[in-house]
């Protein structure tokens, strides 16, 4: 496969972390997970945002959503559920009310956006195109937990492709989309998303479960199923990462569980350019800054001098061929 | 930047009445900032098992001796852990967190109610009510209202009582006090304001039994939590306008009248 | 849905756990999953085997077959990835070797299959169908650890029509098919199956997944892929019972992540009229017994006298239709 | 029909060498059943994490007092959990599980080689051989080879010098004993029989040397275990003929001039 699906800008470090994904700059490979760090804000009482290598924010409608009936979260082994049904203040109170605090910070942000119809995430992108500071979309074609729309665009490489060439029409940003697991073949929709124009691909979202409660012998969840994440999804996600690595030319945006350097190290090795942490940040909100050092911590250990970020990704798949 | 987050070194843990534990933690930062309704947001194990934080109320804190204290009732793996901890360990929490009661109210006739665990997050509240009131010089005799299963089961009501309140008992199973709800008790009364926590049937009840009187009411909630600081939009709780609220960021404590339960 | 999908001996204990499954009848609904049971002998030492509902054999294929090369484990959170890739003794050996302890046993032998091709299915099909004491095959089409064959007929619906159709044509045993969870819409092969003639669905199969080795900087698994199971897979194996059962009208056999009988209850609710123990056997080898146990225990303890498990066999769907 | 399976008394558990562990527990009926070589299939955790159980060499049995030793090192998370546990706890062990090593055979000369944690079903197997040794009135001395990364981590050498063995002890960095590996050493002796554990290289070494002097060799193997008992095949290793085989039910002990590395 090819290395330059990155381009890293070298500096007199020995050990350079930062990288150019589709355009965006950011200078370590870290963000974190779209709806597990609200609009960044909130985690600023715990880390300090402008040491991860970009912020994805909560999911975007058009319209403002107000979300889900409560209970919106359960406990998993390993992992947990989740049916927040993408409450958010919908894009125009997005842009005055949580855009100026985004601006106060000097790291790529990087905007999640979701639609009910093709045309919602056209309009929404299209809004979106001449707001200063937002450095690219992420298509989310992968939530499992709304009435319409989300994870059934991406489950189809038809519709995958549609929803994101109405993005490209919408916006010149750079565009991540972002793929459901809950799928037979992953790189078939990656490939579509790519051949509609996706600069990037992230992976994953959600695994479609659910829970019962037996006292009430009724669902968990109003919705009935709910997205599952956490580590107990790491070995799929991992594997999705390795597949798609595979499959397309852009760089790969990796994600489902991670929680150590450790597992970052492991997506990155499958061939993902970045990672984001998200169900960690709940446990742990010391968990992003953590990776950044261990994976320098990494690199300095593992290779030689003036090894670059970029020289390990996807560095597995050669093992595997020898 | 105040970082909510600290390493506390466990100071005490131990059973207080049936499966309820009371844990006391030396962590100077977070006894000085803690007002009461807040609560942590503990970490019961090092491993994965079980992943998410627990929300625990502070059941008191201490300035002056830096320590927190927390009463938990053991009902799953996470409050089981937390009861299997050692004088000595340390413990990851996040915290103090949420609004806390708001107790500048210019008031006279004071009611605190609260059934089974419940109780915690208003025992701090009644300390700092009792210190205000003695501050202010303001004397008026305040009530409590506790309401447990079963006297095996009950904690705190020496706390309320050395503090020169009023405390009333009941049980579900009249093994204690009167035989009952505290629902039942506070209906003969009359209050300038309220503050509750408890099982929802209860803070229903307050509800209907505030809005009858038109008194101004405070509630604590609970709801699953994933963050605990407003960032997974996961402990929704739904109002009576304004659509949904977090209870970890916008509560715990929110005015009773605008609840929907 | 219906409620005749199984049919319960009544007797004179208040709780009946007995029931019949495509014609095998079971005097509880705990059956163990195949691959984590060897063929029986082994955990002997550890339960009374004769406790069980049914014992599901180790996946047989026509001949003998060694296995993936080591490491065929990893521990993962929540979970544990394999990939044994089939070792077994072949259908001859199996009949000459296990079948004799198989039949000192008093409960179902349920016997789990696999081939490279429809072909092979057919023919071991066959040649079990004169074997006495064998009550049903199990049809496995999910198996991730093979070279060819296994998974790719479970992720396409006609693939598993022609397979189960082979089967039906080489034995008049009851057949259960085994559906894998790595497909974008579970019923849809559930569907397939049944309309080729399956007698009941089991599900799920193990979840693609992979590990890589951050310091080897390869993937552990000589397959790179392997098969993600235990606690970890539970809410996702939750689901899929539950879109099966909104699909078909044969009686399924839940698994995944099973370890309580809290997660047994879960199943049952779903949809599942039985159940069956994997990953929890390693870790706890009383674990079915326990659950057998245990749900004798919740009905009596959460209905009325006389509740048969037949009449709680997907309630949690009711609940939802409210 | 014997479960095999146990909640045992943890009777000791102390640091011995840098991050080794020495456990004691009382299990009267494992420690009655238990023969060099075996070994327990231990939960280290009693939540879902880490899940599966760990296999751990018996170190040692005393059927009279109903006790068997293990020997640890802390290298994750399943032994990091097993380091923690307190004298009174009790712990959920499966075994004593595998085949263990043949000692029934009427030689001389037999020399016993581990490196690191090998060690450990090595002390029960040499307390067996110096046991039947006694019996038999056969006095010669046997020679045991032990290596370990360096001194702090050392253990277990008097164990063996008390027995009457002949010990030599290698270092990696020369901080005890010679400077290298036991397999150094051993290249100047001609033995009977060898028993050997310890990582792979050493292992593949010694097979050379085994094969090369026509010497009778048993090994104890390492593998990834899910069950511990046979049924998951999960714990194969490749023979030269034959194909697979269990490590922990067709051994841990197998011949070592059968196995391929
Ligand atoms: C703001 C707040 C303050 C609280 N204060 C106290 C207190 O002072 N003392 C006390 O004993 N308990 C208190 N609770 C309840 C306490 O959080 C739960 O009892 C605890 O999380 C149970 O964890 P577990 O692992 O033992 O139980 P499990 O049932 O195994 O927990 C499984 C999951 O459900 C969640 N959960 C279970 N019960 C509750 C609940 N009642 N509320 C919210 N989430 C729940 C857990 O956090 C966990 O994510 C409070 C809850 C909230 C939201
Ligand atoms: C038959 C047998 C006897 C053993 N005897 C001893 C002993 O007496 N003392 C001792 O310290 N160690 C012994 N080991 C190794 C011991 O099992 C591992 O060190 C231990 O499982 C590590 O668990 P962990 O959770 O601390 O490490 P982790 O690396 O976190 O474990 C992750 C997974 O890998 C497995 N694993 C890790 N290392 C090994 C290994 N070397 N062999 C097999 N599986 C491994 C674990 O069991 C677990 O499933 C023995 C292994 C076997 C197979
Ligand atoms: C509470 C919660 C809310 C989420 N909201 C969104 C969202 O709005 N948009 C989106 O694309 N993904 C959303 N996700 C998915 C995460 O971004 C991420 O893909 C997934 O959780 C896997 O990563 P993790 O295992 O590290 O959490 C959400 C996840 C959680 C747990
Ligand atoms: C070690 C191992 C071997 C397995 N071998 C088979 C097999 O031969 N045939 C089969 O149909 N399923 C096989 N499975 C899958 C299980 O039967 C089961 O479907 C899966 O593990 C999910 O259940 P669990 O989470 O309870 O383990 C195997 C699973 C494991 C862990
Ligand atoms: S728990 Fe995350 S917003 Fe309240
Ligand atoms: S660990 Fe299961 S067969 Fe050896």
């Amino acid at each position: 496969m090819n290395n330059d699906r990155i381009s890293c800008k070298q500096n007199t470090h020995k050990t350079d972390l930062s990288l150019e994904i589709a355009g965006i700059a950011m200078k370590n490979p870290v963000m974190v997970a779209s709806g597990t760090f609200g609009f960044g804000r909130e985690y600023s009482e715990f880390i300090d945002i402008n040491n991860l290598g970009a912020i994805v924010t909560k999911g975007l409608t058009f319209l403002p959503k107000e979300g889900n009936p409560p209970p919106r979260t359960y406990e998993t082994p390993g992992g947990m559920l989740n049916s927040v049904g993408l409450e958010n203040p919908g894009v125009e109170n997005f842009i005055k009310k949580e855009m100026p605090y985004l601006n106060s910070l000097s790291i790529p942000v990087i905007v999640n956006i979701d639609g009910d119809t093709v045309n919602e995430y056209y309009k929404i992108a299209k809004r979106l195109d001449n707001v200063k500071n937002i450095s690219a979309l992420e298509i989310n074609i992968s939530c499992p937990n709304v009435k319409q729309g989300g994870m059934a665009f991406g489950q189809d490489p038809q519709n995958a492709y549609e929803v994101v060439k109405a993005v490209k029409e919408g916006t010149n940003l750079p565009i991540i989309v972002k793929l459901s697991p809950n799928v037979t073949k992953v790189e078939k929709i990656a490939e579509a998303a790519v051949s509609a124009g996706a600069d990037a691909i992230s992976l994953i979202n959600t695994l479609l479960g659910m829970a019962i409660d037996i006292y009430e012998k009724k669902p968990v969840f109003y919705r009935t199923f709910a997205g599952l994440s956490g580590p107990a999804v790491k070995p799929v996600a991992l594997r999705m990462v390795w597949q798609v690595y595979d499959a397309v030319d852009v760089p790969i945006i990796g994600m489902g569980g991670i929680f150590t350097w450790q597992d970052a190290i492991e997506f990155i090795l499958a061939g993902a350019s970045a990672v984001a942490v998200g169900t960690a940040n709940f446990v742990e909100p010391q968990a992003p800054e953590k990776i950044v050092a261990g994976i320098e911590h990494y690199l300095k250990e593992q290779f030689e001098e003036n090894i670059r970020l970029n020289d390990i990704i996807g560095l597995a798949h050669k093992a595997n061929i020898d | 930047m105040a970082k909510l987050r600290f390493f506390a070194d466990i100071v005490m843990n131990r059973e207080i009445a049936m499966d309820i534990f009371h844990m006391k933690l030396y962590c100077p930062m977070a006894a000085k900032l803690a007002i009461p309704g807040q609560f942590l947001h503990m970490r019961c194990s090092d491993t994965l098992s079980p992943l998410l934080r627990r929300p625990i109320s502070i059941a008191n804190a201490d300035e002056r001796d830096g320590t927190l204290d927390i009463i938990y009732r053991v009902v799953g793996e996470g409050t089981r852990l937390l009861s299997a901890k050692k004088t000595g360990e340390s413990i990851d929490i996040m915290g103090p967190l949420g609004n806390g009661y708001p107790i500048d109210q210019k008031v006279n006739r004071i009611a605190i109610i609260g059934g089974g665990i419940g109780t915690c997050p208003l025992m701090f509240l009644a300390k700092k009510l009792a210190t205000k009131n003695s501050k202010s010089g303001n004397l008026v005799k305040h009530s409590v209202f506790l309401g447990f299963k079963t006297a095996k089961q009950s904690f705190g009501i020496e706390f309320f009582q050395s503090l020169g309140y009023d405390v009333h008992i009941s049980t579900d199973d009249g093994s204690l006090g009167f035989k009952g709800f505290p629902t039942d008790l506070i209906q003969d009364y009359i209050f300038d304001v309220i503050y509750a926590c408890g099982p929802k049937p209860l803070l229903a009840i307050m509800q209907a039994y505030a809005v009858r009187h038109n008194i101004m009411s405070f509630v604590s909630l609970e709801e699953r939590m994933a963050c605990g600081i407003g960032a997974c939009l996961g402990c929704a709780v739904k109002m009576k306008s304004d659509g949904y609220k977090k209870v970890c960021k916008d509560g715990p404590v929110f005015e009773l009248s605008k609840v929907i339960f």
